[in-house]
C-alpha cells in the first residue's frame, strides 16, 4: 500500500480477524461464530491520524482493541515499528505497551472510582519505572497541566469531575508513558457538543506537539472529517472504503459511504440535499450475507447477481482511494 | 400563532436531594401549536428531559413540580387535574417516545402485548381486538411481518425495530401531542434517518403536534418548524427554525452552532464554549450563561435577563438585545486556554 | 487502613441513618462489654455461687438477670459468653470473606473455562445444607477445639461472598479502566490488587456484616445442640442449652442469652442494610433523575 | 429443553456423588470407631459381626465401592438407635419434614411477596418502614429461640396449642376423621408458624430489593406514560420482572429452610429428618446422621434443579435466544 519513497509505516495491519463464539439461548443452544472483524488491512504512518468510521456493531472498536492485543486476534498480522505484535509474549508485550495507548469513550467507566486522578495518571509511570517519588509527582502535575487540568486536582477522585474533565484525565493517563500511537475509541461521542469541541482541539494540539499517530474510531462522520488525515469506513467487519479524508467526503465511491454521509443531519434548514435512506437493518455479523456484505441494502443502480456472489476486494480505484465494490470502476 | 395545543408557563421542577435543591427546570415557558413540530435543544443538564416528563407528570420523587407552574393542554391545566383524569390523558391524548428503546420496553412481555395494552387501557378493547389493532399499528410503522413480530420479545428485535415498536405504542390512540425524547440518540445514523422520516410521515398523516427533544442541532434543523434552545432550566432562545440557524441571537446558541463539527466545513480548530454547564443546584445569579459568555458585562450578573423580542416569533433571553454593540463576535475561541 | 480509607469511612458514617448509628453503638457496647468482662462482671466466670441456696433465682438487684440452676450469675455468663460468641463469629467471617473474596476475584477476573469450573464447584457446595453438614462433621469429631469450630464455620460460609465478588469482578473486567490498566502494561496480579479488589470491598463489607449476624445464630444453634462450644467455655448458645430443660420454671436463663443474641444480630443486620444503602455502587453521587452535567446521551 | 435437563441431571448426580464420597471420607477419618455405640446390648461379638456385615474389615477401596453401591441401591446402613434400617427410619421421617417445609415454603413465599409489595406500594411511608423493621427483626431471630419463645408463649403461658409431636401421641389413633384432622392442624401450627415467620422475613427482604431494583427502570416509566394506574404498573410490569429472580431464591432458601427445620423439629419433637439426625447425634448413630445429610443434599439438589428450569421457563430472554 505504501509507495517506495514514503517512510515505513508505524503500524501495519494485515488481514486482521477476530471471531467470537457466542452461545445463544439456553434451551436451544446454538454456538455461532460472530465475525466481528473479518479481514481488515491498513497502515498508519508516523504522526498520521487514520479515522475509522462505521455504525455500531461494524467491528471498529474490536479492531482497535485487537491491534493493541486487548482482545486476542483470531488471525492476521499486526506490525508496529517493524515488530510483530502478535508474536510478543508476557514481559515483551507489556514493554511494548509503552509505545501504544488507548483513550476510551465512556468518561464514567474509564477511570477507577477508587483511585485519585493523580494515582490514575501515575500508574503507567510506576509500571514502566519511568519515574518515582518526587519526580513522578512532578511528572503527574505536568501531564495534568498539559491536558488542561489544574495540577492541584491530582488528589481528587474521578466523580468530582465533569465528563469532559474525565476525558482529559484519560488522555493524560495515555500520555504518561509517552506513546507514539494512540487508539482513540470514540473519545468524544459521550460528550456534549461544546465540550466535545474542547476535547477534539486538545487531541489535535497534542498530536502536533508530540508527533502522535492516532487511530481515531468514531461514528460521528463530521468529527472524523475534522481530525483525520485518512478515513476508513467499516461495515460488518470489513473495510469497504479507505481514502484521504478530503477525497472520501467529497467523492465517496462506495454506495454505503454515500448513504452514510447523506444520513447525517445537517444544521442548515434550507440546505437542498438528496438523502439516501437505507432500508432494513445491518445484518447480524454471525450470519453475514454472501458476496458483498452490503448487497441486501445496496441501492447502486448496477447491483446484480454478481454482488451476491463475489466478495469484492478492497482495490485502489483512484490514487490513494480504495473501495471494495465490483461496480465502481477503477479510475473513478 | 393560533390557539396553542400545549402551553407551558413558568414550569419549575425541582429535585430535593441531599446535595441541595436541584432546579432542573426553572421557569420554562413554551407553546406548541396544533400540527406543529417544536424542537427543544440543549446539552445534558439543561432540563429538557425533565421538562418532557413534567408535561405528563411523570417526575418521580425527590422531584416535584412547584406550585405556580402551569401546563395548559387543550385548554385545561394538567397540573390541576386529579390522577385519574391525568391517566386518561397519558397515552391517549399525549404520548411519549423515549431514548432507549431497549430499556423502555418491558423484557418479559411480547411487543404485541405491550402495544395492545394501550388499547386495552384506553379503549377498553377486548384482548383479541386490541391485538388486531396492535398488529395493524406495527404494520403501519413499517415493521415487516407484523403478525410474527408481535409475538416476539424486545430482545429479539434490532434497535431500529424496537424504536418503531415504541412509536406504534405511542400512536395507538392517535394522540394530539407526541413527545419524543431523544428518539434517535441511541440509533445509528442510517437508522436515525429512517425513524425521523417515519415520524415526519406519521405526523402529517395524523395531524398531530410533536415536541422533539434532542441535543442534535442537525436533527432539529431537519425536522422542526420552531426551535426552543434550553440552558440552565429555562428557554434562552426561541425562533422559527430558519431564523434560528440563519441569525442566532443568544451567545449560547451561537456557541453551540460554532462548536459543532459539520460535514464539508473544515476549520483549523473548532470553536468551543469555555467551562462547563453549572450544577442545577447552583445556577449563577443574573444570566445563567454569563460565566461562559464572552460578551458578559456587569448587567448580566446583576439582572436575570427577561425574554426580549428579536423579530416576529423570535425571542432571546439576552441583554444584548438591548445593547447589541457589546457583542464581541461568536463565542470565545480557544480550547487549550480553557482551564477546567 | 490508608488515610483515604479513613476518609471514606468518615463520609460513609456521615451518611448513615440514626438507626444504623444506633446499631453501630449497640455493637460497640457489646464488643466493649465482652472485652472488659473480667472487670465488669460481678462474679468469676463459671463460678457456682451457692448451689444450695442461690440456684435458679429470678432477676434481682444482686443478680440482674437471675441465676441458673447451677447458681451461676446469668449476667456474668452473658458478658463472658459475648466474648466467645462475638469472637467466633468475627473470626469465622474473616475466614469466609478472605477465602470468598480471593476465590471470587480469581474466578471473575480469569473468566472463561476457569470461571465456569470454579462456579460449578460453588453450585455443588451450595447444594449441601450447611447446618446438616456441620452437624454431621461436628458430631463425628465432637468435641472439637474452638479453632476448628471457627475454621469449619468459616470454610462453609464463603460461597455467597465468592459468588458476589465473582459477579462484581466479571463486571469490572469489562470496565474500561481495567482495560486501560492492561493497555498500560499492568499484569494480572496488579489489576486484581489495584483495580478489582478495592472496588469489591464495599459489597464484601456489607455481606460480611450480614454474615456476622448469621454466624452468631449458627454458632448458637450448634452450641444449643451440644456440638459447638464446650465447657469450660460458654457461648450464648450454650447458656441456652443449659437452660432449655427448665425454661418454664427459670425463663430468665433462656430469655436473656436469647435477647443478647437477638440484639447483636439485629444490630449487625441493621448495620449491614445501612452500609448497603451507603456503599451501593448503583447509587452514584448526584441523583439519577438529573442528567449528569455535560455527559450522557450514552 | 431435553439437553439442558439432561445436563443438569448429570450435574446433580455428580454433586450427590461428591457428597457421598465426602461422607465416606468423614466416616473413615473421624476419630473413634463408627461402631463404638455406647449401648449395653452391643457386645464385642456383635460389633465384630457388624464390622464384617458392613465390610469394615475389607480394604478401603473395596469399602468405598461397596458404600457407593449400597447407596445407589438405597441401602444406607442400619440405625442402632432406631433399631431399624436407616432407610426405614428415613422413610417415616422424610414425609413429615417435607410436609412441614412444604407448608412453610408456600406460606412464606406468599406472605413474603405480599409484604414486599406492601412496602414498595407505600414506599417512604411510616407503615412501610415499620413493615421493613418487622421483617428485619424476624430475619435476625435465631430459629431455635423463636421456636422456644413461641412454645413458651402458646403452650405454657397461654396454653392454647399442643407443645409438640406431629399428632397427639396417645389419643390420635382413637379419633374420628374430623377431630383427627383438627388435631393434626393444631400440632402443625407452632412449628409451621416458626419456620414461616423466619422464611417470610427472608423472602420479603429479598423481594423488596428486587422490586426496588426494577422500579426505576425505563419500562416502568413507559407503562406509566401509557396511562396505567400505579397498581397495575406494579402488579403487571414491576412484579412480573421482579419475580423472576425470586425463583432462584426458592433454590437458595432450601438449605437454610432445612437447617431451620432441624431446630424446629428438635424443639417441637416433630419426628422428621432433623429430629432424627439430632437424636442420632446423641446416640452416636453415624450412619443415620450421614444419611440425613445425604438425603438433605438430594432434596436441595432436586429443588435447585426445579428452580433452575422454572427460571429458564419464566425469562423470555433465556427461553428464546
Amino acid at each position: 500500500m505504501s509507495a517506495p519513497a514514503r517512510p515505513a509505516p508505524l503500524l501495519q495491519v494485515r488481514d486482521l480477524r477476530k471471531h467470537f463464539t457466542r452461545t445463544r439461548g439456553v434451551v436451544r443452544r446454538e454456538h455461532e461464530v460472530v465475525r466481528a472483524v473479518d479481514g481488515v488491512s491498513f497502515d498508519v504512518m508516523p504522526g498520521e491520524t487514520l479515522g475509522l468510521v462505521g455504525e455500531s456493531g461494524c467491528g471498529k472498536t474490536t479492531t482497535g482493541r485487537a491491534i493493541l492485543r486487548l482482545v486476542e486476534p483470531t488471525s492476521g498480522s499486526v506490525h508496529f515499528d517493524g515488530r510483530d505484535l502478535l508474536a510478543l509474549r508476557g514481559g515483551d508485550l507489556r514493554r511494548m505497551r509503552r509505545r501504544m495507548q488507548i483513550v476510551f469513550q465512556d468518561p464514567f467507566s474509564s477511570l477507577n472510582p477508587r483511585m485519585t486522578v493523580g494515582a490514575i495518571v501515575r500508574e503507567g509511570l510506576t509500571i514502566h519505572r519511568l519515574a518515582e517519588g518526587e519526580a513522578a509527582d512532578r511528572r503527574v502535575r505536568q501531564l495534568l497541566e498539559e491536558v488542561g487540568l489544574r495540577p492541584e486536582y491530582a488528589g481528587r477522585y474521578p466523580h468530582e469531575f465533569s465528563g469532559g474533565q474525565r476525558q482529559r484525565v484519560g488522555i493524560a493517563r495515555a500520555l504518561s508513558v509517552e506513546p507514539s500511537f494512540i487508539v482513540c475509541d470514540e473519545p468524544v461521542s459521550a460528550l456534549d457538543v461544546s465540550v466535545q469541541a474542547q476535547v477534539v482541539n486538545l487531541l489535535a494540539d497534542l498530536r502536533r506537539e508530540r508527533q502522535l499517530a492516532y487511530l481515531f474510531i468514531a461514528h460521528d462522520l463530521a468529527v472524523v472529517e475534522h481530525i483525520a488525515d485518512r478515513v476508513a469506513v467499516m461495515y460488518l467487519g470489513h473495510i469497504v472504503e479507505l481514502a484521504r479524508a478530503r477525497d472520501l467526503y467529497r467523492e465517496p465511491l462506495m454506495p454505503y459511504t454515500r448513504a452514510l454521509l447523506s444520513a447525517v443531519p445537517v444544521p442548515d434548514p434550507g440546505a437542498a440535499r438528496e438523502r439516501i435512506i437505507l432500508h432494513g437493518d445491518v445484518p447480524s455479523p454471525a450470519h453475514p450475507p454472501s458476496g458483498c456484505v452490503f448487497h441486501p441494502r445496496c441501492q447502486h443502480p448496477a447491483k446484480d447477481a454478481a454482488c451476491t456472489q463475489v466478495v469484492p476486494p478492497l482495490e485502489e480505484k483512484a490514487p490513494g482511494h480504495f473501495a471494495a465494490c465490483i461496480k465502481v470502476p477503477a479510475g473513478a | 400563532m393560533a390557539e396553542p395545543l400545549l402551553a407551558i408557563e413558568d414550569l419549575r421542577t425541582y429535585f430535593y436531594t441531599a446535595a441541595g435543591v436541584a432546579r432542573a427546570v426553572d421557569g420554562l415557558s413554551l407553546a406548541v401549536a396544533p400540527g406543529e413540530t417544536v424542537g427543544v435543544v440543549g446539552e445534558s443538564g439543561c432540563g429538557k428531559s425533565v421538562s418532557a416528563l413534567s408535561i405528563l407528570r411523570l417526575v418521580s420523587p425527590p422531584g416535584r413540580i412547584e406550585p405556580g407552574s402551569r401546563i395548559l393542554f387543550e385548554g385545561r391545566d394538567l397540573l390541576a387535574l386529579d390522577e385519574r383524569a391525568m391517566r386518561a390523558i397519558r397515552g391517549r391524548r399525549i404520548a411519549m417516545v423515549f431514548q432507549e428503546p431497549m430499556t423502555a420496553l418491558n423484557p418479559v412481555f411480547t411487543v404485541g402485548d405491550q402495544v395492545a395494552e394501550v388499547a386495552r387501557i384506553h379503549a377498553r378493547a377486548s384482548r383479541a381486538v386490541a391485538w388486531k389493532q396492535a398488529v395493524a399499528m406495527l404494520d403501519r410503522v413499517g415493521i415487516p411481518a407484523p403478525d410474527e413480530r408481535a409475538r416476539e420479545y424486545p430482545h429479539q428485535l434490532s434497535g431500529g425495530m424496537r424504536q418503531r415498536v415504541m412509536i406504534a405504542m405511542a400512536l395507538m390512540m392517535k394522540p394530539a401531542l407526541l413527545i419524543a425524547d431523544e428518539p434517535t440518540t441511541a440509533l445509528d445514523v442510517t437508522i436515525q434517518a429512517q425513524i425521523l422520516e417515519l415520524l415526519a410521515e406519521l405526523q402529517r398523516e395524523y395531524g398531530m403536534s410533536v415536541l422533539l427533544i434532542t441535543h442534535d442541532l442537525g436533527v432539529v434543523a431537519e425536522t422542526a418548524s420552531r426551535v426552543v434552545v434550553m440552558y440552565g432550566g429555562e428557554a434562552v432562545e426561541q425562533a422559527p427554525v430558519a431564523a434560528l440557524f440563519a441569525a442566532p441571537h443568544h451567545p449560547y446558541t451561537r456557541g453551540l452552532l460554532a462548536a459543532m463539527p459539520r460535514l464539508g466545513l473544515l476549520r483549523e480548530r473548532l470553536q468551543t464554549i469555555p467551562g462547563t454547564v453549572p450544577a442545577p443546584t447552583a445556577w449563577p445569579d443574573g444570566c445563567r450563561f454569563r460565566d461562559r459568555c464572552s460578551s458578559a458585562w456587569e448587567r448580566c450578573a446583576a439582572e436575570h435577563p427577561p425574554v426580549y423580542p428579536i423579530a416576529p416569533g423570535h425571542e432571546s433571553r439576552c441583554h444584548l438585545a438591548h445593547e447589541p454593540a457589546r457583542r464581541d463576535g461568536p463565542a470565545a475561541a480557544g480550547g487549550r486556554a480553557v482551564r477546567a | 487502613m490508608s488515610a483515604d480509607g479513613v476518609d471514606r469511612a468518615r463520609r460513609a458514617w456521615a451518611r448513615l441513618s440514626p438507626g444504623a448509628r444506633a446499631a453501630a453503638g449497640v455493637i460497640a457496647v457489646f464488643a466493649l462489654a465482652s472485652l472488659l468482662a473480667p472487670w465488669l462482671a460481678p462474679y468469676r466466670v463459671g463460678q457456682q455461687i451457692d448451689i444450695v441456696h442461690l440456684a435458679s433465682l429470678p432477676p434481682s438487684w444482686a443478680h440482674p438477670f437471675g441465676t441458673d440452676r447451677y447458681s451461676r450469675d446469668v449476667f456474668t455468663r452473658i458478658l463472658y459468653g459475648g466474648r466467645v460468641s462475638l469472637s467466633i463469629a468475627t473470626l469465622a467471617v474473616v475466614v469466609s470473606a478472605t477465602v470468598g473474596t480471593l476465590y471470587g476475584a480469581v474466578a471473575g477476573y480469569a473468566g472463561g473455562a476457569v470461571d465456569t469450573v470454579m462456579m460449578r464447584v460453588i453450585d455443588a457446595l451450595l447444594s449441601v445444607p450447611r447446618v446438616l453438614m456441620l452437624i454431621a462433621v461436628l458430631a463425628l469429631w465432637s468435641p472439637v477445639p474452638v479453632a476448628a469450630l471457627v475454621l469449619l464455620i468459616g470454610l462453609t460460609g464463603w460461597f455467597d461472598i465468592a459468588r458476589l465478588v465473582r459477579a462484581q469482578a466479571l463486571a469490572l473486567r469489562e470496565r474500561e479502566f481495567v482495560v486501560a490498566a492492561r493497555a498500560l502494561g499492568a499484569g494480572p496480579a496488579r489489576i486484581v490488587r489495584r483495580h478489582v479488589l478495592p472496588n469489591v470491598l464495599g459489597p464484601v463489607i456489607v455481606a460480611g456484616a450480614l454474615a456476622v449476624g448469621n454466624v452468631i445464630v449458627l454458632e448458637a444453634g450448634l452450641s444449643f445442640l451440644g456440638i459447638g462450644v464446650h465447657e469450660p467455655l460458654a457461648s450464648w448458645g450454650m447458656m441456652f442449652q443449659d437452660a432449655t430443660d427448665q425454661f418454664v420454671s427459670a425463663w430468665w436463663a433462656v430469655i436473656f442469652p436469647g435477647a443478647a443474641i437477638v440484639a447483636t444480630v439485629l444490630a449487625f443486620n441493621t448495620l449491614g442494610d445501612a452500609l448497603r444503602d451507603v456503599l451501593d455502587p448503583r447509587q452514584l453521587p448526584g441523583h439519577a433523575a438529573l442528567e449528569p452535567p455535560e455527559t450522557a446521551h450514552g | 429443553m431435553g439437553r439442558r435437563i439432561g445436563a443438569r441431571i448429570v450435574q446433580a448426580v455428580v454433586v450427590l456423588w461428591v457428597v457421598a464420597t465426602l461422607a465416606f471420607i468423614l466416616i473413615h477419618a473421624a476419630p473413634g470407631d463408627p461402631f463404638g455405640y455406647d449401648a449395653p446390648s452391643v457386645t464385642p461379638a456383635v460389633r465384630a459381626h457388624w464390622r464384617h456385615l458392613y465390610g469394615y474389615d475389607r480394604p478401603l477401596g473395596t469399602q468405598y465401592v461397596l458404600w457407593l453401591r449400597n447407596l445407589a441401591r438405597g441401602d444406607l446402613g442400619y440405625s442402632v438407635s432406631m433399631h431399624e434400617p436407616v432407610r426405614d427410619a428415613l422413610a417415616n421421617a422424610l414425609p413429615r419434614t417435607l410436609y412441614l417445609m412444604g407448608v412453610a415454603v408456600v406460606a412464606s413465599f406468599a406472605l413474603g411477596i405480599g409484604l414486599a409489595l406492601f412496602q414498595v406500594r407505600r414506599l417512604g411511608t411510616r407503615r412501610a418502614r415499620w413493615a421493613g423493621a418487622v421483617a428485619l427483626f424476624f430475619y435476625s431471630l435465631p430459629d431455635f429461640w423463636l421456636a422456644l419463645v413461641l412454645l413458651l408463649a402458646f403452650a405454657y403461658w397461654w396454653p392454647i396449642l399442643p407443645a409438640g409431636y406431629p399428632v397427639d401421641m396417645v389419643m390420635h389413633g382413637y379419633m374420628a376423621p374430623w377431630p383427627a384432622f383438627v388435631d393434626r392442624l393444631r400440632h402443625l401450627v407452632l412449628p409451621a408458624l416458626t419456620l414461616t415467620l423466619l422464611t417470610t422475613a427472608a423472602v420479603a427482604r429479598f423481594q423488596r430489593q428486587e422490586l426496588l431494583d426494577v422500579l426505576p427502570l425505563d419500562f416502568v416509566r413507559t407503562a406509566r406514560a401509557k396511562g396505567l394506574d400505579e397498581r397495575a404498573v406494579i402488579r403487571r410490569h414491576v412484579l412480573r420482572n421482579a419475580l423472576i429472580p425470586t425463583i432462584t431464591l426458592f433454590g437458595l432458601a432450601l438449605p437454610a429452610l432445612l437447617g431451620g427445620a432441624v431446630f424446629v423439629e428438635k424443639i417441637y419433637a416433630w419426628q422428621g429428618m432433623g429430629w432424627l439426625a439430632i437424636s442420632a447425634i446423641g446416640m452416636r448413630d453415624y450412619p443415620l446422621v450421614l444419611a440425613a445429610v445425604l438425603v438433605g443434599t438430594a432434596m436441595v439438589v432436586l429443588g435447585n434443579l426445579v428452580a433452575d428450569l422454572a427460571y429458564v421457563a419464566a425469562d423470555p430472554r433465556l427461553r428464546v435466544g
